[in-house]
């Protein structure tokens, strides 16, 4: 098991926007997370990704407990995410922003850069060559150099992701990944999101909206209303599941 | 990929190097080389300030502490205990250093304007500290009779020794704070700024960088003020003033907040422009005030800002 | 001993809380440090001054004609420093206040002279015993004006249209543009309001003090930040609550430590403060 | 034919070291904005009023003095930058100034090394004029003044208790210390001793716990315009003790902002603009005359440092140099000024006749017993 929750709960004065969550990913699948709007899918993605702190409960990533650690700690325990509101570093550039999710890792330093030291140019370009082949991977290559407060949105979104992947993570977290993309955006999406899992052996867990990307995409999926899991399964149970219909049927007028 | 050639910041650089080197041998009034001297030393403050505030992001008023911890720790130790010269200047900047660290830790977890006002309160702490604790600082008797540097069995005396020794600290600060702004180091600095949350969930420890990224600029300052301590011979909590670190802050923003290029043109024209204005006497502050309006006016993000400054760094010539 | 202390500290609280009421205000709205603004209250105490001291006007009346002026100045403060840096970085417009500052300060160095002014009000400054404590007139009025200023701008917050709008601007500018609120009127007025508060805390001090002179702005200035900064930044109230808290904890630090250390005591107390409260006395959790 | 002689004297001149072209000129450096503005515009006023005088008589032999002002906003690295600036200037022959002790210290080496006069109408501090034999200053040192002020307290007045109130500078901390020496040594007793940092403008929380202590009188070690604050701030508390201070209180503006407050003060002065002296009264009518005002004791020290520097211009023989001017200033005796005879002792200090004022019925009188 590859990232497990247990018995989440998340408390806001008196809202629960998490209630009793238990769930599991496996290594190597795509795993999905829907539900209608402030179903708590986002406050789930902070509680795992360390962003906030859960009211009770547990999180493990492989078997390791990871419940109170910093979002940091958590990020070089193997989850790295992107955000349903983008937060790119928008000053930086396109590559620079990839670039800084290998960083912390590497073995760039203080007193190397400082020294401007053989390490540090080694290192220096190892991250530049790898950067370059994510950029290639999310379809950026041709916007390097752009700042990335200058790329159209559906771009941002990709780079977002490339950013992410740069940390090496066993879990890449994509929060409404497709959100404000187009059609031809979306595709690209879907292929890059089958291209690391198959191809980098990367476990994906994803919240989504646009249901033609979950359905397929995903392997297993998780519905959520209310803060609570209202279901778990194959796309075609979740489709034909009772609860799961009358949850976005009863929220619709 | 990557294009070939030679960058142009290091031609520029090798001018300016030759330059200064040169410079004493060109004008050899006192009273100039005198005003350049003061102005190397605000160069690495504002520096220094722009490592914190401008790439960092954190707004920090109370830089003129870490200068003046920096000028009284160097001056004490050459006139009470007979330090060496090399010994105190070091000393003054990793005693300045500490204090950021001091300072930084539990103060770091404050945002914005928090932030701001606490490195405020902590600045007139320091001068008041100077101001009052006479049995150790003199107050505001100031530290007179403060000896000349000597080191390897070189005595800096005239002004144009005085002006090689900064010279040579003030090229090695912006090596060593060109090196962390302009790099993959100085990226982390940025994105910390940008957007502190999604360089945590990236594995960056922001903490440990903005506190980093302080002590830094707090040791630099320190250098600065031992230098200055050293240079004016007497030192006063007068010149340690919250005034002189909003003047600092005030070359950092001219320059443009963000760039080191910037930075330094920052400091040399708010060094220089009342010296420039000194014979219109009273009527000099008018001119100043003026002139800081002026500027911020017509270009909002600095005279050098921090994207022209990197596009500057990674311009080339020759080569393909 | 004591109470007559308490007594010193709470008026040299009011002055900063005084002071403080504008500079809330306009940060407020803008979410920007005004380093001018204790200029404007230097400028406004040398009107009144000017007018009682070499035109002969009625005192009060120039009270009234000192805060007119104040917020004129608030209004081409607003057009020259504030309006073309909207869309720049905070720190540019804080160096842009800071050059208005410089420049104010040494105009009035040059039009009325370096030295300290006074003018006379026998009756404001006389004083009377309550129960073994020493008390003025003038702290008296400080007190009502100080409650009647506070009343009436929430008066104006909350009862008026502009007021609205002010506290529409300072929860979200871009939103209220959509909503139809005449974004630059109101800021101006904000900045007339404020800087009207600032001339008036200018007038009251010079009076209190009898001292008028071209750097009387800059400690005020200063210690208005303070008390906004305990306050919680945006609450009026809480900002007269932080001079209070400044203005005793100076006095009693002076009375019963020493004097040269009360700055230093008020300043630790506020870093302390906001070690264990980061948002200030009375504020509200901003998002991150 | 003299213009030719003049011109050819020049050309001569203008290589050898200390040559001078045309006029001569004066150095200031003094606080023309700032928080100390106001002393730096009146030292402006009495040593433009000095020149304007000695030119109008004709200068030296026809040549003029003049003045070049900088305003050294009262930081000690800005009168550095303006002691190097006035150093290599070849035609200021001395420089007057600064205000504050910490600006003429800072600017001391820069002095002493190029060998140029500085000569300060204010500095008090004790380690000034230990910095070379070419800082010189003109006003009582605080060594004088402090005695002679516990000596007016405690025998003139019979105030056996007093209570200390000192500015945190280094002219406060040398005031004090020298006021409480003497005022010990005669018998009397210190019961409280208060400072506070420059700038402050509220002293009631020193004033209510010096109340407590309940002194005979009360000794402040402050400028006029803070004494004056002061005083308003004790009559508000109900206090009613008499203030007694040195020289730097004696300014007609102490009375304009004090009012009925500063009522009874005592100070002492090396200057008092109502003596019979000729010397002050037609002083303080060319001052009035020029400027509308009554000249204070800054104004008086300022005119006096540019006096003297005049004197010992005058007394020179042959070409004037940096070097001669210091010589002839150490070798002046008695020279009448406004604030008395002055001669400078071997260490550059002076000893001036101090005059016991205090301020009777809205302004300052001699005090008699």
């Amino acid at each position: 098991m590859l990232l497990k929750g247990e018995k989440l709960i998340k408390r806001f004065g008196g809202l629960l926007a998490v209630d009793n969550v238990d769930f599991e990913v496996k290594k190597g699948e795509i795993f999905g997370l829907i539900g209608p709007n402030g179903a708590g899918k986002t406050t789930l993605f902070n509680l795992i990704t360390g962003v906030m702190e859960p009211t009770a409960g547990s999180i493990y990533i492989d078997e390791e407990e990871v419940t109170k650690l910093p979002p940091y700690e958590i990020a070089n325990r193997g989850i790295s995410r992107t955000f349903q509101e983008i937060k790119l570093f928008k000053a930086l550039n396109v590559e620079e922003n990839v670039m800084l999710g290998m960083v912390s890792n590497s073995k760039i330093g203080l007193l190397n850069t400082i020294l401007h030291s053989g390490t540090y140019k080694r290192e220096k370009r190892r991250i530049e060559e790898r950067a370059y082949n994510i950029l290639e991977i999310v379809g950026l290559k041709h916007r390097i150099g752009w700042q990335a407060k200058n790329l159209p949105y559906g771009e941002q979104r990709m780079l977002e992701i490339g950013r992410a992947l740069a940390t090496s993570p066993k879990i890449l977290a994509l929060d409404e990944p497709a959100a404000g993309m187009n059609e031809q955006e979306s595709d690209k999406l879907l292929e890059t999101i089958n291209y690391i899992r198959d191809k980098m052996d990367i476990t994906i867990f994803i919240i989504e909206h646009d249901m033609k990307v979950i359905m397929s995409l995903c392997d297993r999926i998780m519905v959520m209303d209310f803060g609570q899991k209202i279901a778990e399964g194959k796309p075609s149970e979740i489709q034909n599941n009772p609860l799961v219909i009358e949850a976005y049927l009863g929220r619709e007028e | 990929m990557e294009k070939r050639g030679f960058y142009l910041y290091k031609l520029i650089a090798l001018i300016l190097l030759v330059l200064g080197i040169l410079f004493p041998l060109l004008v050899s009034d006192q009273y100039v080389i005198r005003i350049i001297n003061m102005t190397f030393i605000y160069i690495i403050l504002s520096m220094s300030l722009n490592l914190i505030t401008g790439v960092t992001g954190q707004f920090h008023l109370g830089h003129a502490a870490f200068y003046g911890v920096g000028a009284y720790i160097a001056a004490l130790l050459s006139v009470k205990l007979h330090v060496s010269f090399l010994f105190a200047f070091i000393a003054g900047g990793i005693g300045a250093g500490f204090i950021g660290l001091l300072i930084g830790l539990p103060t770091i977890r404050l945002r914005d304007i928090y932030l701001t006002v606490t490195t405020l309160g902590f600045g007139e702490i320091v001068r008041l500290i100077l101001l009052n604790w006479v049995s150790v600082t003199r107050g505001p008797m100031g530290i007179p009779g403060i000896p000349y540097p000597e080191f390897f069995g070189i005595k800096i005396m005239s002004q144009i020794d005085f002006y090689y020794l900064i010279f040579f600290v003030l090229i090695l600060s912006v090596v060593v704070l060109f090196r962390i702004t302009y790099s993959r180091y100085g990226d982390i600095l940025r994105a910390i700024r940008e957007n502190e949350l999604a360089a945590k969930t990236l594995g960056i420890n922001t903490t440990i960088y903005k506190v980093t990224a302080f002590v830094i600029g707090a040791l630099f300052a320190g250098l600065a003020g031992a230098l200055f301590a050293y240079f004016s011979a007497y030192i006063s909590p007068d010149s340690f003033t919250f005034a002189e670190s909003i003047n600092i802050l005030a070359m950092v923003v001219i320059g443009g907040l963000g760039s080191m290029p910037g930075a330094i043109l920052g400091a040399v024209i708010l060094a220089l422009a009342p010296e420039a204005f000194r014979f219109l006497a009273e009527y000099r502050m008018v001119v100043v005030g003026l002139l800081m309006l002026g500027v911020i006016l017509w270009r909002h993000s600095g005279l050098i800002g921090e994207q022209t400054a990197i596009k500057f760094m990674n311009m080339k010539i020759g080569g393909k | 001993m004591f109470g007559q202390q308490i007594v010193n500290g709470l008026a040299l609280g009011l002055t900063y809380s005084l002071t403080a009421i504008g500079f809330t205000l306009i940060f407020g709205v803008l979410g920007l440090i005004n380093f001018a603004h204790g200029e404007v209250y230097m400028m406004g105490a040398f009107i009144a001054f000017t007018l009682v001291a070499f035109l002969g006007v009625n005192y009060f009346v120039a009270f009234l004609l000192a805060i007119a002026f104040s917020g004129l100045m608030g209004y081409f403060l607003e057009l020259i420093a504030f309006r073309p840096l909207r869309n720049a970085i905070p720190e540019a417009t804080l160096i842009a206040t800071l050059g208005v500052s410089t420049f104010l300060k040494e105009f009035a160095n040059i039009i009325w002279g370096p030295e300290v002014h006074t003018i006379n009000t026998p009756f404001l400054s006389s004083s009377f015993a309550l129960g073994g404590i020493q008390i003025s007139v003038i702290q008296i009025v400080i007190l009502i004006v100080s409650v009647l200023l506070m009343w009436g701008l929430q008066l104006i917050l909350y009862k008026t249209k502009t007021g609205y709008a002010i506290r529409a601007i300072s929860q979200d500018m871009g939103a209220s543009y959509l909503m139809g609120v005449n974004v630059d009127n109101t800021i101006a007025m904000t900045f007339v309001i404020g800087s009207a508060l600032g001339g008036a805390a200018g007038v009251l001090m010079g009076t209190y003090y009898g001292a008028f002179y071209p750097t009387m702005g800059y400690m005020p200035g200063l210690k208005a930040f303070v008390a906004m900064v305990l306050g919680g930044l945006t609450s009026i109230p809480g900002a007269v609550i932080g001079g209070i808290i400044l203005g005793i904890s100076e006095t009693l630090a002076g009375a019963y430590i020493s004097a040269g250390v009360q700055d230093a005591i008020s300043f630790l107390i506020l870093i302390l403060i906001l070690l264990f409260f980061p948002q200030g006395l009375s504020g509200k959790k901003r998002s991150a | 034919m003299k213009k030719i002689l003049i011109s050819l004297l020049l050309f001569v001149f203008a290589f050898s070291a200390y040559a001078m072209a045309g006029d001569l000129y004066f150095g200031l450096s003094a606080p023309l904005t700032g928080d100390y503005a106001q002393y730096g515009e009146v030292f402006k006023k009495g040593v433009e009023l000095a020149l304007e005088e000695f030119n109008e008589k004709g200068g030296l032999n026809g040549t003029k003095i003049k003045l070049i002002a900088m305003d050294s906003k009262g930081d000690p690295k800005e009168a550095a930058n303006i002691a190097q600036k006035f150093v290599m200037d070849k035609r200021i022959i001395a420089e007057i100034g600064d205000f504050t002790s910490t600006c003429c210290l800072a600017a001391a080496p820069i002095y002493q090394r190029a060998g140029l006069v500085q000569l300060s109408p204010t500095s008090s501090h004790p380690d000034f004029t230990k910095q070379g034999d070419y800082m010189f200053r003109n006003i009582v040192t605080q060594e004088a003044e402090g005695p002679y002020i516990a000596a007016y307290a405690y025998k003139d007045l019979g105030k056996k208790r007093a209570a200390v109130i000192y500015i945190q500078n280094d002219w406060g901390i040398v005031a004090k210390d020298n006021f409480i020496k003497g005022f010990k040594k005669l018998g009397g007793t210190i019961v409280a001793e208060e400072k506070f940092n420059p700038g402050t403008k509220d002293y009631t929380n020193i004033l209510t716990k010096i109340k407590g202590k309940n002194p005979d009188i009360i000794y402040i070690a402050m400028m006029y315009s803070e004494a004056a604050l002061l005083a308003k701030q004790m009559k508000k508390l109900g206090m009613d003790v008499p203030l007694i201070g040195t020289g730097a209180l004696y300014s007609p503006k102490l009375i304009e902002l004090g009012g009925d407050a500063v009522e009874g003060l005592y100070c002492t002065s090396s200057f008092y603009p109502y003596s019979d002296n000729p010397v002050v009264k037609s002083f303080v009518e060319k001052y009035k005359a020029k400027y509308g005002q009554i000249p204070n004791m800054f104004a008086a020290q300022a005119y006096d440092a540019a006096g003297l520097l005049l004197a010992a211009l005058k007394s020179i023989n042959g070409k004037i140099t940096r070097k001669k001017v210091k010589e002839a200033l150490e070798a002046i005796k008695d020279y009448p000024g406004v604030t008395g005879l002055t001669t400078f002792d071997k260490n550059h200090n002076v000893k001036k006749q101090l005059t016991k004022l205090v301020v009777k019925n809205g302004d300052f009188v001699e005090f008699k017993k």
